[in-house]
């Protein structure tokens, strides 16, 4: 499989008055054209960094300190932001904002939306427009007559599915979906899921599927990528990390413990104790000593490197060297 | 009393409705054509809550949840039906009895940062209900309480969070402090609206298993009230599901999750995702489709006939189904459970 | 959906004008009583004038006969509430007597043709600084907004707060001494001179005096609306739907001038007509500084005449427009925001 | 403990408005003003300002509409300044045939081009005390400028004008020097004596005045005849001359920088007064109608709506001119107006506070209204009704100053738009007499801008994100 995006020592550092934050500090991965990858960690570990900063548009007072993406083989980074709006986002890449209910301009109705991103990307008719709107709507579930509502007349499933559609229809490759179904509740959230499911198949998508929820992205992603503290501790396929081999990270292996299951009653689940580190100055050697529980010395001075310990399965930890 | 705990009923609601007619601004009620609508949070639920049973409210939002925490914590009075608090009428209380109320049953909100004023130091906090309820005491004897309190949530040494304010504590701490709050004051009982969908995974269990400590401490009951279906098999004794102001199963947690009766249940099981492998490729079954309707509007009938996969015309024509026995203290509200 | 709101909100209105109305006539009373009674008196000396060979006895039975029954006329001999509830009615009905001494141009003494001539004067003047301000304070505050922090938000913003205490018609006395006196530019006050020019030359000698007026008005402006704007555009600038917009491709200038304005549209003209609502006060004797003849310099020389009656219908025609202009800033409000254009819930 | 909970919320506050350039210089000139309302008895130029503002006799000694002293700065052709020339030299010698002849001295030095518009000399006299007022010119000449004598004074004033007094003796001066010619067209009458005293003596005298600077002696002979009961005390001159004091002198003759001073505290006042009551109403009015909401919430948002419905200063106008009110009335009514500004911003606050989970959280625990009130929601919206409060200060004085300016203000104290009205009555904006318009106004503006600094500051820092509607 070809790589579709590629990140490669990424950093990028939030500068506020009290220093620098660092967000994403050093990352590297790929996502193959027509795979899910899901991006998991605690919050505040970068998740939502790494969204806006694959589709070129990090938050203020973010800054790219570092390193390259390549999306479709083009590194958009030194690109002039006219043809990153006119080329790459939404184009090539798409994203779903975490909270969507959000993502609605309240003064414009649906339609208008959806058309004036249309128009801002291809040449074509109001009536085929609107044709090839209501097609997508419909594809999300949702009735053409969505398009005549402002977004306070729909509830939030509706909206997440505008946004979703909103996504998709210029057919970019790529869709970041920042935790998509947070807000909503169980039974809106597995429809949504099935939703995605169904639309990467049609069209051949490539997801990068942010969220705190590894359940969930047991279900959703073909690999999974582990965040720490602005670093990945983890990386590797979903046979692998929720199947029988289990997770190499014990980051990883504590959050899967204390992920609660449903068909099987446990007595004691397990929990990481203390807090994520400040990412102004992130504690030396590896970022999560001061909390694991398989600690070594080590651990407190070195920094461990993200290497392969299976097939596509890396892990930063230096348990798992020797 | 104490040694009949496990059988002795605690709290017993009784058929308890709360309908809200929203009070509307101009524009809103001119938005709404004029009509007002009666919201029916919760319609006529009855439950029984042993003494030291954690006893779990699950339902999606909007299904009056919230409102039935509310509605035993007395901070609302409901529009129709009993509630019965150590077999005494706890419906309607005087100012006076209700405070005696407040000093026996609690509350643990979600979010615990919200729950307490920024500007009281965690010493603040914890003398609140203590000033409030007028317990006497000179500063040590109060600190006394409180350090107390603070080390039955295993915030140890106590001396060193007091001086301290919320934002200075993680996520995990907050909820500690706010659950030392509601200890304070002896209750016997705690309500519990989602005290752990705000915290990290990481740390969520910490809390819950915190919170199991110091029910088992204390003797203390729960009602937990959560749309997280896992937690509340990991937590719960007790489980009633509901949708739309009603219960429509009712049971043992295990029984409950193993065993659901009424599709709607089945629908939130099979809803839930799990952290297992070769789920990726499979588009999940699911028997409901569409989304909850408004309380404002409540469908006639079974009122989940408008998303049941099984309804049949019966459902909505014939009066609503009442929560039927099927032994072993699980009850359900389905006409057509044996069949689907 | 929006019909409703709009006929309620102006029912509303009214009503909230008439109960107000009402409190002012109850508040004026006796003012307004001791007035009619004298010009009752006035009525029957002049009456009486025309009456010749009477005895005094006769003449005492006149006046006593004429002023019970114009006493009864006015309703001057019904309880308390009763005659200001009269009065209401008298005011909402633009029936507002005769004045002291003042006339209007055409030498009525009919309050209402007095106080109703010079509400167009008025209207002019201020609509148009009004569409200027708003104009120039909205510009001004996108482009504060643009840059928050930048050079021109914070000279814009020292001098929003330079200017913000300052009585627009003391600033009048400035400009008058500095461009009549000093420099003799412009005329000192009035909307026309003496004798009135016709043809295309009245409408320029309307222009040659407005212009200072407007001037003044402008200078000191459309600061506040600049400001409000500033604040209003930078909060919705950081909402998420703003940076969704600009993911999608949106170029900047739609996400500005569309997005961002069209969703401030309602809070800002509530804001920016409120402001013009507020200095209507500063208005009255703003006026008076120009010699502007409309509703504010009505209230001076009605001051320096003590005319209690054009005083009263002044009072009430200002809060009739005052009025009028908050009705119209939530029916604007509502037809620009679809929550409630549209309904739905909020 | 309080105490120092308020002291840290006070000190993390200021380590806030310390970094706003316009807060300080706000903060400053608001504390200048104190300063200078505190010392204004030591300050104030006229002691009596604030009780004879509207007494004619009292500024009788100074020229009407005379330019601030300064202004020469930047003449070509200097003007005198009006002095007060006090403490005399005093020699007392015994007369013959019994009695003192005091001997009062008073130096005046001239130096400026234009001579002063009158000189005038008072003293408190008891008894029957004759005068005489002499000057001795720096050329070595010297005038006999006027006699005066009252009878039967018990410790009262005199006040002798040179303008009024010497017109003879100064036409007797000016023949020594005079041609016949010149002469037969002048009478006492028309002469100037003030210009006549202070011009050099030549033959040009009665044409252009032509300076005679230097040191000038006036001196005043008393003769007091019944040493026992009789006395001459407190003498003093004027020199009255057509530029005065830091802001120059008004129409009526009085000090427009005295006045200026009077007026500063009531425009702190009047604004600190009615933006205070008025905002701890609405935050009151405000946390009621938003805590209790429903039928409580409705009846007080529609009492809300009528008073805002009506526009302030219209009404204060009509009320104003028919009531003819007290300075403490205007502000009551301003406040019955004001309060509703907060209003709206607390209302929706509050609402937004109630239904944070820790109201919620102490209402759980049992706690009743007054305590929900009084100890969560009023610390946290006092703060922020602070920079309302500071930014209401401006328009309760600018009101205060137009209905003044109106002529309706209260006669019994001096503001400065009472000063306004008199230079806009006397016709100050045609003359162009601009230090009777531009100051006033000026501190009107500059009262605003500090508080306005003051109020954007805290603003700022009190709340980051707050929108209303």
């Amino acid at each position: 499989m070809d790589s579709i995006l590629k990140v490669e020592n990424l950093k990028m550092f939030y500068h506020t008055s009290k220093g620098a934050v660092r967000a994403i500090d050093d990352i590297s991965f790929e996502l193959k054209a027509g795979e899910t990858l899901g991006l998991v960690g605690e919050s505040g570990c970068g998740k939502t960094s790494m969204g806006t900063s694959i589709l070129r548009m990090p938050t203020a007072p973010g800054r790219y300190e570092s390193g390259r993406i390549y999306i479709d083989g083009q590194d958009v980074i030194p690109m002039p932001e006219k043809d990153v709006r006119k080329s790459i986002r939404w184009e090539k890449i798409a994203m779903v904002f975490q909270g969507a209910m959000n993502c609605l301009t309240p003064v414009y109705t649906i339609g208008r939306q959806m058309l004036e991103t249309l128009h801002e990307h291809r040449e074509m008719d109001d009536k085929q427009a609107v044709e090839l709107i209501s097609e997508y709507l419909q594809l999300v579930g949702l009735p053409s007559e969505v398009m005549g509502r402002y977004p306070h007349e729909l509830s939030g499933g509706m909206k997440q599915r505008v946004v979703i559609a909103t996504a998709l229809f210029l057919k970019p490759k790529i869709v970041i979906l920042d935790e998509p179904t947070t807000a909503l509740d169980v039974i809106v959230q597995a429809q949504i899921i099935n939703l995605l499911k169904k639309l990467k198949s049609t069209f051949d998508l490539s997801f990068i599927f942010i969220t705190h929820d590894l359940a969930l992205e047991a279900e959703v992603a073909d690999r999974l990528c582990v965040m720490y503290a602005g670093k990945i501790a983890e990386i590797g396929p979903n046979s692998s990390i929720y199947g029988a081999r289990g997770a190499l990270h014990p980051y990883t292996e504590k959050l899967l413990q204390a992920t609660p299951l449903l068909h099987k009653k446990v007595d004691n689940l397990s929990f990481i104790p203390g807090t994520p580190p400040d990412l102004i100055d992130p504690p030396k050697g590896c970022r999560f000593n001061p909390r694991c529980h398989k600690v070594m010395d080590k651990c407190r001075t070195d920094e461990p490197p993200l290497i392969e310990i299976e097939a596509g399965h890396q892990v930063a930890c230096w348990r798992c060297t020797k | 009393m104490s040694e009949i705990k496990g059988d002795e009923i605690l709290l017993r609601v009784e058929k308890i409705k709360k309908h809200f007619m929203p009070h509307l601004t101009l524009a809103q009620s001119l938005a709404a054509g004029g009509k007002k609508r009666v919201v029916k949070a919760v319609d006529g639920i009855s439950f029984d809550i042993k003494r030291g049973e954690i006893f779990g409210l699950i339902g999606e939002s909007g299904s009056g949840k919230t409102t039935m925490g509310k509605l035993v914590m007395k901070l609302i009075t409901p529009t129709e039906g009993r509630m019965f608090f150590e077999g005494e009428d706890v419906t309607f209380l005087e100012k006076m009895a209700s405070k005696t109320y407040r000093t026996k049953v609690q509350m643990i909100f979600q979010d615990p940062y919200a729950s307490m004023n920024p500007r009281f130091k965690i010493r603040d906090v914890l003398t609140e209900p203590l000033i409030i309820h007028k317990i006497k005491g000179s500063r040590d004897e109060r600190d006394a309480m409180i350090a107390k309190a603070l080390i039955e949530v295993k915030m140890t040494p106590p001396a060193e969070y007091m001086a301290r304010y919320p934002h200075m504590l993680s996520g995990g701490q907050r909820q500690r402090v706010a659950t030392a709050r509601t200890l304070i004051l002896n209750p016997k009982m705690l309500v519990a609206d989602e005290p752990v969908s705000m915290i990290d995974l990481s740390t969520r269990a910490e809390i819950l298993h915190m919170m199991k400590e110091v029910q088992r401490d204390m003797n203390l009951t729960y009602l937990y009230i959560t749309h997280d279906l896992s937690t509340a098999r990991y937590f719960t004794d007790r489980i009633a599901v509901m949708y739309l102001g009603r219960i429509v199963e009712m049971g043992k947690a295990d029984d409950i999750i193993d065993n659901p009766l009424h599709p709607y249940t089945r629908a939130l099981i099979d809803a839930v995702p799990e952290p297992q492998t070769g789920k990726v490729d499979i588009v999940k079954e699911l028997p409901i489709s569409g989304e909850i309707p408004s309380p404002a509007n409540i469908p006639v009938g079974c009122r989940f006939h408008t998303r049941c996969p099984y309804a049949k015309p019966e459902c909505s024509s014939l009066p609503e189904p009442e929560l039927e026995d099927v032994g072993g203290g699980h009850l359900h509200a389905c006409r057509r459970y044996k069949e689907i | 959906m929006y019909k409703w709101f709009a006929a309620k909100r102006i029912l509303k209105g009214v009503a909230i004008y008439a109960i107000i109305i009402f409190l002012l006539s109850a508040l004026f009373n006796t003012v307004s009583e001791t007035t009619q009674r004298s010009q009752i008196e006035e009525q029957i000396r002049l009456e009486q004038t025309k009456l010749k060979n009477l005895l005094p006895a006769q003449l005492m039975a006149f006046q006593a006969e004429r002023r019970a029954s114009l006493i009864k006329q006015y309703k001057l001999d019904r309880p308390f509430i009763e005659r200001i509830v009269f009065r209401t009615i008298d005011i909402l009905t633009l029936n507002f007597g005769k004045s002291m001494n003042i006339k209007s141009s055409k030498g009525e003494r009919d309050v209402a043709s007095i106080v109703g001539e010079t509400i167009p004067r008025s209207l002019i003047l201020f609509s148009v600084a009004a569409a200027i301000n708003i104009a120039l304070g909205i510009f001004l505050g996108l482009k504060q907004a643009q840059r928050p922090g930048g050079k021109l938000d914070r000279t814009t913003s020292l001098v929003t707060m330079i200017v913000y205490g300052m009585p627009v018609w003391w600033l009048a006395m400035i400009i008058i001494m500095f461009f009549v006196y000093t420099l003799k530019l412009f005329p000192s006050g009035g909307i026309h001179s003496v004798p009135t020019p016709t043809g295309i030359m009245y409408f320029l000698d309307m222009v040659w005096h407005i212009i200072l007026p407007l001037f003044t008005l402008i200078v000191l402006g459309f600061w506040g609306t600049s400001y409000v704007t500033r604040n209003i555009v930078l909060g919705i600038l950081q909402e998420d739907y703003i940076m969704a917009a600009r993911a999608r491709g949106i170029p900047e200038n739609k996400v500005l001038f569309g997005h961002t304005m069209r969703t401030a549209a309602p809070p800002l003209m509530t804001m920016a007509i409120l402001g013009l609502l507020g200095s209507i006060g500063g208005a009255i004797v703003f006026e008076g500084i120009f010699s502007w003849p409309g509703l504010g310099n009505l209230y001076w020389i009605a001051v320096q005449q003590n005319d209690v009656p054009v005083l009263l219908a002044d009072l009430a025609i200002t809060v009739g427009l005052y009025q009028m202009g908050l009705i119209l800033l939530d029916l604007i409000y509502g037809f620009l925001d679809p929550r409630i254009k549209v309904g739905g819930k909020a | 403990m309080k105490i120092k909970d308020f002291s840290r919320a006070l000190a993390e506050f200021w380590t806030e408005f310390r970094k706003s350039a316009s807060g300080l210089i706000g903060l400053g000139i608001l504390v200048v003003s104190l300063l200078v309302v505190i010392f204004e008895p030591i300050i104030l130029p006229w002691r009596d300002a604030n009780t004879k503002w509207r007494n004619i006799d009292y500024w009788i000694d100074n020229s009407a509409g005379a330019p601030p002293a300064w202004t020469n700065l930047f003449a070509k052709e200097k003007k005198a300044v009006t002095t007060r020339l006090e403490s005399p030299g005093r020699v007392e010698s015994d007369m013959e045939g019994g009695g003192k002849l005091v001997t009062l001295t008073f130096p005046y030095s001239f130096t400026a081009d234009r001579a002063p518009l009158d000189l005038i000399f008072r003293a408190t006299i008891n008894g029957d005390v004759p005068v005489t007022v002499n000057v001795d010119r720096p050329d070595g000449t010297s005038i006999e400028l006027a006699s005066h004598f009252e009878q039967g004074l018990s410790n009262q004033g005199i006040r002798v004008t040179v303008n009024n007094e010497a017109k003879d003796s100064t036409f007797a001066f000016v023949k020594q020097f005079l041609s016949d010619e010149t002469l037969s067209s002048m009478s006492s009458g028309t002469l100037e004596p003030a210009n006549i005293v202070f011009s050099r003596a030549d033959a040009a005298m009665a044409g252009k005045f032509a300076a005679l600077k230097g040191d000038y002696k006036l001196v005043v002979k008393a003769m007091v005849f019944d040493t026992a009961n009789s006395s001459i005390a407190d003498p003093f001159f004027v020199v009255s001359g057509s530029a005065s004091g830091i802001l120059g002198t008004d129409d009526m003759k009085r000090d427009v920088f005295s006045g200026l001073l009077a007026g500063l505290k009531w425009a702190l006042l009047i604004g600190i007064m009615t933006s205070a009551i008025s905002v701890i109403v609405g935050v009151l009015y405000g946390i009621t109608s938003a805590y209790f909401g429903g039928v409580v919430d409705s009846v007080m948002q529609f009492i809300y709506q009528v008073v805002s419905s009506m526009p302030l200063l219209p009404v204060l106008i009509v009320v104003s001119a028919i009531f003819k009110p007290s300075i403490w009335f205007i502000v009551m009514v301003m406040v019955l107006f004001f309060w509703t500004g907060s209003v709206m911003t607390v209302r929706s606050m509050a609402l937004q506070l109630k239904e944070e989970t820790y109201i919620e959280a102490a209402k759980a625990l049992g706690s009743n209204n007054r305590r929900i009130i009084f100890r969560h929601m009023l610390p946290i919206l006092i703060p922020y009704s602070f920079a309302s409060m500071a930014l209401s200060v401006p328009s309760a004085i600018v009101y205060e100053s137009t209905v003044s300016l109106l002529g309706l203000g209260d006669a019994t104290i001096v503001t400065w738009g009472q000063i306004l009205h008199d230079a806009m009555a006397g016709g100050a904006v045609l003359n162009g007499v601009w230090w009777w318009i531009i100051p006033p106004g000026l501190l009107i503006a500059v009262m605003g801008m500090t508080f306005a600094f003051l109020g954007f500051a805290m603003d700022k820092i009190l709340h980051p994100k707050l929108q209303t509607r």
